[in-house]
């Protein structure tokens, strides 16, 4: 059974959904929790029979799909993608077992399950264009909760979302043809498989073009400055478990594409447009802060933030370092814990209230004590407060992308400072001063039902921030593979002198291990 | 004394008009029955036609075994020609004819289906077609092509609606005039060359070295404008909104597959030859139309309100994106236009189908056409199974994978990668971005709006019967499950359009 | 002056062009379809003169088969038009404009 | 010996997740006892160790596991235990052992009892880790733990829009310094390959200045945060919102000096650059004087011992700047006792006034608050440096360094400074317990706090007293891990004529001080001569620097975001999205009357197309059978 773990992580849910139409509608979140539990389980199993200290793909299925034309179904993973699909069985989990009472429960627990699959699909595939498919047909279940179940402006914002990201990824798809293309000249033979195009080294003036058509896929997935503004409207009119797993898992999708596809195929172009992503990183940390920052909704609040988190993401993968990327993967799964625990939050007081207003609230922190607290663990951890889960990843990839460049690290460390102005402020509006507004007088305390998701997420903020070797070391592992195959692909200078090269610091490895020996 | 012409049997190869033989012999045994007892019930005549689509079928998987064996067939004079895309283009016919047929069973009585003529039209227009495509005789091309066309018009006006006589008359005068230039452009090519077969235009302007290009272009001008109209290139693509308009909705779903299918592949025949011999002017006119056809009927699809136009132009638009195949010529392009094509069949099909089940006799007030947006609204909500399955007809228009049509533009839009249309790639697949709105529209009607009040979903059923409803499964499962047999399709097509030389 | 071969194709292509115009202008439907009469007949005069100028058959054949598919062409046309005046009691081009956009 | 370091650092932890469980309930007085006794466990336990330290001098070093490792990194969580750390262990749990068993009275009434222990204890926890971890990431935890502490102790009145405002601005400002300080660890991590104190000073010794000086830089950036320097000192005074108890030991006694304390930590790296050494001198001396001036005027009790706090910080910072790493952390250690106990008194006074803040509105309070008295009183003498109190020896220390390193200014500007100090410091005094009993007039009924409080603050009182007669053991601890400089004033007579003039000028000053405010009458109403003058008015407003801050970074920064979202995000990134959308829909609606449904434009379409196609195919067959001709002419021309 473990091989072929992965098509179980990715079809039992689908085949779930199908089912899921016969059972009765009292019965189906029952029933949801109950898959999406056993899918959690058997992704935990994934992790558990994970080989920490291999770097590099395990698991691997391969099915020919189309063998003429080089398509085929393979499936693999390794530090990379395992912990984003654990993490998105969680989210999914958890997001159905704490789903609010809405109308048509049954289509929404069904589509929460066939988002699942394509979301495990992506993080798992190995061939483009299996994990292209996945990638789109994610845009499905989410254009319809959000359309379905969404706010007055749901269906611009539904449909927003969906052409935005589809324009994107049609472009991404050319960009794959074309590399197909590339491996047939080179070969004689089609061939969408990953790994295999990790073999191919391209001339740079072509790996600057493919990369740029990469880009625009994965940037507006991401979503990166200046194509984040379908963000904003998807969150701010989805129900809370569409953001949830929107910010959680979809916007992942992005950065780990740049980390799956970009760096490794491109290691030259990564390397001479590291700078300019920079900076544009930078634009989105800061500028999106101060966006959020000028927000009267807490839920574009929450929704702003992610887009400057996720800058934070790209600066780390663009550090093109072991540190930096190692930093990026875990910050994509701290952000993922804790923007999806942050907007359960703002879910829990737009249950209540049905607005999501910050001049509605003030003073909240009186009438519902648990409710501030676990918003107040998520605020830190959100702000990056050291031994909550976003710190790490955040310091590493700063830390990484020092090396890179001293002032753009600068400029992006900011980050701290203006994350810690709108969060602040922002929990200032909600949770302090006199309650003013007599609805708020009465308002309960989180329930249990909320505590459902909402403490786990809180458990892992603070077990992941003070003990993230679990996982980062399987991270670590993989992504050192990672740079250095970029390093040995890489042909201009500027690419080597950019990328390290890890194969001379062995000693320093090796002094690692004697550390951790001891 | 005139010397006795001899002419063996075994030469003329009589074979290679079985498949074409057969609809006729059916059509013939349909008008005879009639005669002998009139008023019989459409579902006899539906099976007819059936069964000799099916022996037809049979005779085509004949003819490919011969192909496969031995190559391309000549037969009767030369006349015939049984290619590779000869086979595949009949078997998309015959199989999407066979599909379409049984959407005459429909619960509710059509003035159509009560004649007789109707299928024995039906069946003559399919031998049309594979004449036309089973020949490189400019003749035969325009008698099958009128052949086919003329029964066309007669089906379409059959529908009995002031609309579909309009749709009819329309259709009919606009291709009377591209009949003219069909024969206007075979006689330039006639005078150049003295021949009215391809293979010999091609090789007698090769070996003069296109010494009177001018005239040439001529000749292409007139072909293409009238292959142009067939397959609904902006700007002469005028009449196929209004003709899907006005036919009924399974004959509109007919309309934007099988004609078109034969158009391309004696477009193919036409312009390829002449693409390869380095006329840089119909590259340039046909990567303008590809473009614009594309763009613009996206465009107007966007503002349809309408289902059945928005399809219309939906289907210009996919008559656009596939005519780059042409532009392209490589073999991979080829097989990619016979890929999507079949593809789009099946996708095409169940979509118009969808629509076709939920015709209406009497128009309810606050619908402003037979389709309109608003009748779907909140489908999902009242019949949940049909919306689904209309949701992904739309998403598979849409390129989503991994429903059939995604397949087919991922290898069209390979193909002009590998073809080095780099920029031609680009614009192909941002237009199936901009398709994405209009499907999607659909798909936001059924799945996120409220239904219309009275409305019980019943109407999207009204017109259900088991035959619609296998037709529409079929097509469904088609769309759905295509990656299971894209390779098996692609490794047919590939090795039938290899072999054939394109 | 001897007659020639051009002469034959410059009044096919002015008789082609003639009947463009008149497909262009006619607003009455059945003056449109002697328009498209005129365009296949012209063809034809072409056809039987470079068949002649070859010395070769095809061109009449082809002649002929555009004569037969005109004629067939009528029968429909008209058919379509009777049908369109019984129920509209006009054949005027501007009457069909139930669709549009 | 591992076991007490653990104990020291984790019983505050159990402390505070212990009154965390009871954060939601109501007032039980069991919580504040409990944390107080982890508390006081945890100090204890420093004791001991204080003890082996003292003994045979051996660090303990200990690593407890693994916190981030990847690539090169590595960082564990490890502790060290030497005399520095033992040092600030033993002021950090000293101090809020006292201050939390003050707290359980002088948080009595207060319905977030529980919580405000579970805070409290918290902060001690995140301190701890600071001071014990043995790298800079563990310190940056504490660092950023001591801040977030702060931010909820700060803010722990959270109704008063003042309270979280002043929390607010604590925690951002010092997250600007934070920024400094990260950028100073990714720059030892990436020069020396290590953030382990060890192995990073091993590595100082062979970088260049230049890099050296960037870290010392962003490093004391960080610093100049937490301990409030110029120009990010404004939240110290706004912090004073928050509980007295806290002020009294996070804004007073520990967390402040963590920025001198960090400057002592790498005082290896700050021993190879002298320069960044002298900035960090000259900066000290300066905030030493700044605040001062600040403190002279206002009229806000906790706000005076505030800006007390501020300008020791600087002479701690002056101290170290010179490398006088000793010296500093001993003022740190001496001022901690003195400020804590003066700040607990100011507890005292403000629980006895309903939290009147203003000294001119009290007066004459020794009659009902003796023990009140006293003690405020010694910890002013200590403060102001009057022999043989603790602020004597340390204070004294610091200017004899400045002397014998020959930086004359620095020296007269903290002479100067250490007049100001004590004028200010007795105006307090003088103002609050001397005089007329202003306090009627607003009809206070004072009364003195409970007993057990003021037996909690005793030990403060006699550290606060006899913490000098330690300054020869303590060095001759120290001096094991902190550079040997031992400061004597070669000539004797300068030595006792610097030493006897400092007292009596400093002493002058509490007499000028006690003349002036020990007899006033009345409240002031702002209409004096010397309250209108420009410079009391510029003291007032310190030196308006608050209000340039809300004026010039603030209020811009809402704005640009307003701008931002409004008009950029809306207006001109997501219009053109929208805008490429609609100039495609538009093109669709306004070209769809070519469909115009008349079979004659069609007709027309279908000639048009035919006839552009073949005016065309005219053109291109005209050019290209003349296409030499065509080739002649443009050469002709120099086209081609």
């Amino acid at each position: 059974m473990l091989d072929h773990i992965l098509s179980i992580l990715i079809f039992f849910p689908a085949l779930a959904a199908i089912f899921g139409f016969m059972i009765q509608k009292d019965a189906i979140r029952a029933y949801g929790v109950s898959v999406a539990a056993i899918e959690f389980g058997l992704s935990l199993w994934l992790w558990f029979a994970f080989d920490g200290n291999v770097s590099g793909m395990q698991f691997m299925e391969n099915l020919p799909l189309v063998p003429s034309f080089g398509i085929n179904y393979i499936l693999g993973v390794d530090g990379i993608s395992l912990f984003i699909i654990v993490l998105a069985a969680f989210f999914t989990m958890i997001g159905i077992a704490s789903l609010t009472d809405t109308p048509n429960e049954k289509n929404m627990i069904i589509t929460l399950l066939f988002l699942q699959m394509t979301m495990v699909g992506v993080f798992a595939a190995l061939d483009a264009i299996v994990f292209y498919v996945f990638w789109e047909l994610s845009l499905v279940p989410m254009l319809y909760i959000i359309g379905a179940w969404g706010g007055p402006l749901r269906i611009y914002a539904s449909v927003k979302f969906f052409l935005y990201t589809f324009a994107g990824s049609l472009v991404m798809l050319v960009g794959m043809l074309f590399m197909a293309y590339f491996y047939y000249q080179a070969t004689g033979v089609w061939s969408f498989a990953i790994l295999d195009w990790y073999r191919l080294i391209l001339p740079e003036n072509l790996q600057l073009w493919l990369f740029a058509a990469f880009f625009v896929g994965f940037a507006i997935k991401v979503p990166m400055f200046p194509f984040h503004t379908w963000l904003p409207y998807a969150h701010g009119q989805a129900p809370t478990i569409g953001s949830v797993i929107l910010a959680a898992i979809l916007l992942k999708m992005g950065t780990y594409a740049f980390i799956r596809f970009s760096l490794p195929l491109f290691p030259d172009a990564s390397a001479f447009f590291m700078v300019p992503i920079a900076i544009i990183a930078i634009i989105m940390i800061i500028y999106t802060a101060m966006v959020a920052y000028a927000q009267k909704d807490v839920k574009q609040v929450v929704a702003y933030s992610s887009i400057s988190h996720m800058g934070v993401i790209i600066l780390g993968t663009f550090a093109l370092n072991v540190e930096g990327i190692s930093g990026s993967i875990f910050l994509m799964i701290a952000h993922g814990v804790v923007s999806g625990a942050l907007f359960l939050l703002v879910g829990v007081i737009y249950d209540r209230r049905h607005t999501k207003m910050m001049d509605q609230f003030g003073g909240i922190a009186h009438v519902m004590p648990r409710y501030a607290t676990i918003f107040g663990i998520m605020l830190m951890a959100s702000v990056g407060m050291p031994l909550t889960i976003n710190f790490v990843g955040e310091f590493l990839s700063l830390l990484g992308f020092y090396q890179q460049s001293h002032i753009l690290t600068l400029l992006a460390g900011t980050a701290i400072i203006v994350g810690a102005i709108y969060m602040l402020a922002a929990y200032k509006k909600l949770f302090f001063g006199e309650v003013t507004k007599e609805e708020n007088k009465n308002l309960k305390d989180v329930n249990k039902r909320e505590l459902l998701a909402l403490i786990p997420l809180s458990i892992i903020t603070i077990w992941l921030g003070i003990y993230p070797k679990p996982v980062l070391e399987p991270i670590n592992n993989s992504v050192e593979a990672v740079v250095q195959l970029m390093h040995n692909k890489a042909t201009s200078d500027l690419a080597k002198e950019r990328i390290p090269n890890l194969v001379e610091e062995v000693v320093v490895i090796t002094k690692t291990s004697v550390q951790e020996v001891h | 004394m005139l010397a006795p012409i001899n002419v063996s049997l075994e030469s003329l190869n009589l074979m290679t008009l079985a498949p074409m033989l057969i609809p006729v012999v059916g059509a013939l045994l349909i008008l005879v029955v009639d005669l002998f007892k009139g008023g019989l019930h459409k579902s006899l005549y539906v099976v007819i036609s059936l069964l000799f689509l099916f022996m037809d079928f049979v005779a085509l998987v004949d003819s490919s075994e011969i192909f496969s064996q031995s190559g391309i067939t000549l037969g009767v004079f030369n006349l015939m020609l049984i290619d590779g895309l000869a086979i595949l283009s009949q078997f998309i016919i015959v199989i999407a004819s066979m599909l379409f047929i049984p959407l005459a069973m429909t619960h509710k009585r059509f003035h159509e289906f009560s004649y007789p003529e109707f299928f024995a039209l039906f069946l003559f227009m399919i031998a049309g077609f594979q004449f036309m495509v089973a020949t490189d005789n400019l003749i035969l091309v325009f008698v099958g092509l009128e052949t086919s066309s003329l029964a066309l018009y007669t089906l379409i006006a059959m529908h009995n609606r002031d609309k579909s006589f309009e749709a009819a008359v329309k259709y009919f005068t606009m291709g009377a005039l591209a009949a003219g230039f069909y024969s206007f452009g075979s006689m330039v090519f006639y005078a150049l060359t003295g021949s009215v077969e391809i293979h010999q235009i091609a090789a007698i302007l090769g070996a003069n070295g296109y010494a009177d290009i001018g005239y040439v272009l001529v000749a292409i001008t007139f072909l293409l404008a009238s292959f142009a109209f067939k397959l609904s290139i902006v700007p002469f693509h005028t009449w196929a909104p209004d003709v899907y308009e006005g036919a009924s909705a399974s004959m509109a779903g007919y309309m934007s597959i099988v004609p078109k299918i034969a158009a391309f592949v004696v477009a193919m025949r036409l312009f390829e030859f002449l693409i390869h011999s380095g006329v840089v002017w119909l590259e340039v006119i046909l990567y303008a139309f590809v473009v614009i056809t594309m763009t613009a009927a996206n465009m107007w699809a966007l503002v349809q309100t309408d289902v059945k136009r928005m399809l219309a132009y939906s289907s210009i638009s996919h008559a656009g994106f596939v005519m780059a195949a042409i532009l392209i010529g490589t073999t991979q392009a080829n097989t990619a236009l016979f890929f999507y094509w079949v593809l789009f069949s099946f996708t095409n099909l169940g979509s118009f189908s969808m629509l076709w089940m939920s015709r209406q006799k009497h128009l309810p007030d606050h619908q402003s056409s037979d389709h309109s947006y608003d009748k779907f609204a909140g489908m999902i909500k009242t019949a949940p199974v049909a919306a689904l399955i209309m949701g992904l007809f739309m998403l598979s228009l849409a390129g989503l994978p991994p429903f059939a049509l995604f397949w087919g533009k991922l290898y069209m839009i390979s193909s002009a990668v590998t073809g080095g249309y780099t920029v031609l790639a680009l614009i192909m697949a941002l237009n199936s971005a901009i398709a994405g709105y209009y499907y999607l529209k659909l798909v936001v009607y059924m799945f996120m709006k409220e239904p219309v009040m009275g409305n019980d979903g019943q109407v999207y059923v009204s017109n259900a019967t088991l035959a619609l409803k296998t037709i529409i499964g079929i097509a469904a499962i088609g769309t759905i499950f295509a990656f299971v047999a894209i390779n098996p399709i692609l490794e047919f097509i590939t090795a039938f359009v290899y072999n054939s030389g394109y | 002056m001897e007659i020639g071969l051009n002469h034959y194709l410059v009044l096919s292509t002015i008789l082609f062009a003639i009947g463009l115009v008149g497909v262009m202008k006619r607003k009455n439907l059945l003056l449109l379809f002697f328009a498209t009469e005129i365009l296949l007949n012209s063809v034809n005069i072409a056809f039987a003169a470079i068949s002649h100028y070859y010395g070769d058959l095809t061109g009449q054949m082809f002649a002929f088969f555009v004569i037969a598919i005109a004629a067939s062409e009528v029968a429909v046309g008209l058919g379509l038009l009777i049908v369109w005046f019984k129920r509209h009691g006009n054949i005027d081009l501007d009457s069909m404009t139930s669709m549009r956009g | 010996m591992e076991k007490f370091l653990y104990i020291a650092l984790f019983a505050p932890l159990v402390s505070s997740l212990f009154a965390a469980l009871f954060t939601t309930t109501k007032k039980k007085t069991f919580v504040g006892i409990i944390a107080s006794l982890l508390i006081f466990t945890a100090f204890a336990s420093s004791s001991v160790l204080l003890a082996h330290i003292l003994n045979n001098g051996a660090p303990i070093h200990v690593e407890m596991m693994t916190w981030m490792a990847t690539g090169d990194l590595y960082i564990p969580f490890g502790f060290v235990v030497d005399q520095v750390s033992v040092t600030m262990m033993m002021v950090v749990t000293l101090v809020s052992t006292i201050v939390h068993i003050y707290s359980i009275g002088y948080m009595d009434h207060d319905k977030s009892f529980n919580r405000f222990f579970a805070w409290l204890s918290a902060f001690v926890f995140s301190m701890m880790i600071l001071v014990m971890s043995d790298n800079y990431a563990g310190l940056f935890i504490g660092w950023e733990g001591v801040g977030l502490c702060s931010w909820g102790l700060i803010g722990f009145w959270f109704h008063k829009e003042s309270a979280t405002w002043a929390a607010n601005e604590a925690f951002i400002m010092n997250r600007i310094a934070d920024l400094g300080m990260l950028i100073g660890i990714f720059l030892v991590y990436w020069n020396t390959g290590t953030l382990q104190y060890d192995g990073a000073f091993e590595a100082f010794k062979t970088l260049d200045t230049a890099t050296l000086t960037w870290i010392g830089i962003f490093l004391f950036i960080g610093a100049m945060g937490k301990s409030a320097q110029f120009p990010l000192h404004t939240w110290l005074a706004d912090a004073m919102e928050g509980p007295t108890p806290v002020s009294a030991l996070i804004h007073a006694a520990t967390m402040v000096t963590a920025g001198v304390y960090l400057v002592i930590r790498s005082n290896e790296l700050y021993d190879l650059i002298p320069h960044v050494g002298l900035f960090i001198a000259s900066l000290g001396a300066f905030v030493a004087l700044f605040a001062a001036s600040m403190a002279l005027v206002n009229r806000d009790m906790k706000r005076i011992i505030a800006y007390s706090t501020l300008s020791q910080l600087g002479y701690m910072f002056a101290a170290a700047g010179l490398g006088a790493y000793w010296v500093a952390l001993f003022h740190l250690m001496a001022h901690a006792f003195f400020k804590a106990l003066l700040f607990l008194g100011a507890g005292n006074v403000m629980h006895a006034m309903h939290d009147e803040l203003d000294p001119f509105k009290m007066g004459g309070l020794k009659k009902v608050m003796k023990g009140t008295f006293i003690m405020m009183t010694l910890a002013s003498v200590a403060l102001a440096g009057i022999f043989p109190l603790a602020g004597f020896f340390s204070k004294d220390a610091i200017l004899e360094a400045a002397f014998v390193e020959h930086h004359y200014i620095i020296y007269s500007v903290l002479l100067f400074t250490a007049g100001l100090t004590a004028f200010y410091s007795f105006r307090l005094v003088a103002l609050i317990f001397h005089g007329e009993e202003r306090y009627k007039l607003f009809g206070i009924h004072p009364h003195e706090a409970y007993k057990f409080m003021l037996v909690a603050m005793s030990p403060l009182l006699i550290l606060a007293i006899i913490a000098g007669a330690m300054k020869g053991t303590y060095y001759e601890m120290v001096i094991s891990v902190l550079p040997e400089t031992e400061y004597h004033i070669h000539s004797h007579l300068v030595y006792w004529v610097m030493t006897i003039g400092t007292q009596l000028f400093v002493i002058g000053a509490v007499v000028y001080a006690y003349k002036k405010y020990a007899d006033w009458k009345s409240v002031p109403d702002g209409s004096s001569d010397v309250e209108q003058s420009f410079m009391y008015k510029l003291l007032y407003n310190q030196y308006y620097i608050p209000y340039a801050y809300e004026e010039y970074i603030v209020k811009p920064y809402r704005e640009i975001s307003e701008i931002f979202w409004t008009k950029v995000d809306m207006k001109v990134v997501d219009a053109t999205v929208d805008g490429i959308a609609g100039i495609i829909y538009g093109t669709g609606e306004k070209t769809r009357d070519m469909q115009s449904g008349n079979l004659s434009t069609m007709l027309k379409w279908m000639v048009a197309g035919t006839v552009a196609l073949l005016s065309l195919a005219v053109v291109f067959g005209l050019a290209a059978r003349n296409s030499d001709e065509i080739v002649a002419i443009l050469s002709a021309l120099g086209v081609m």
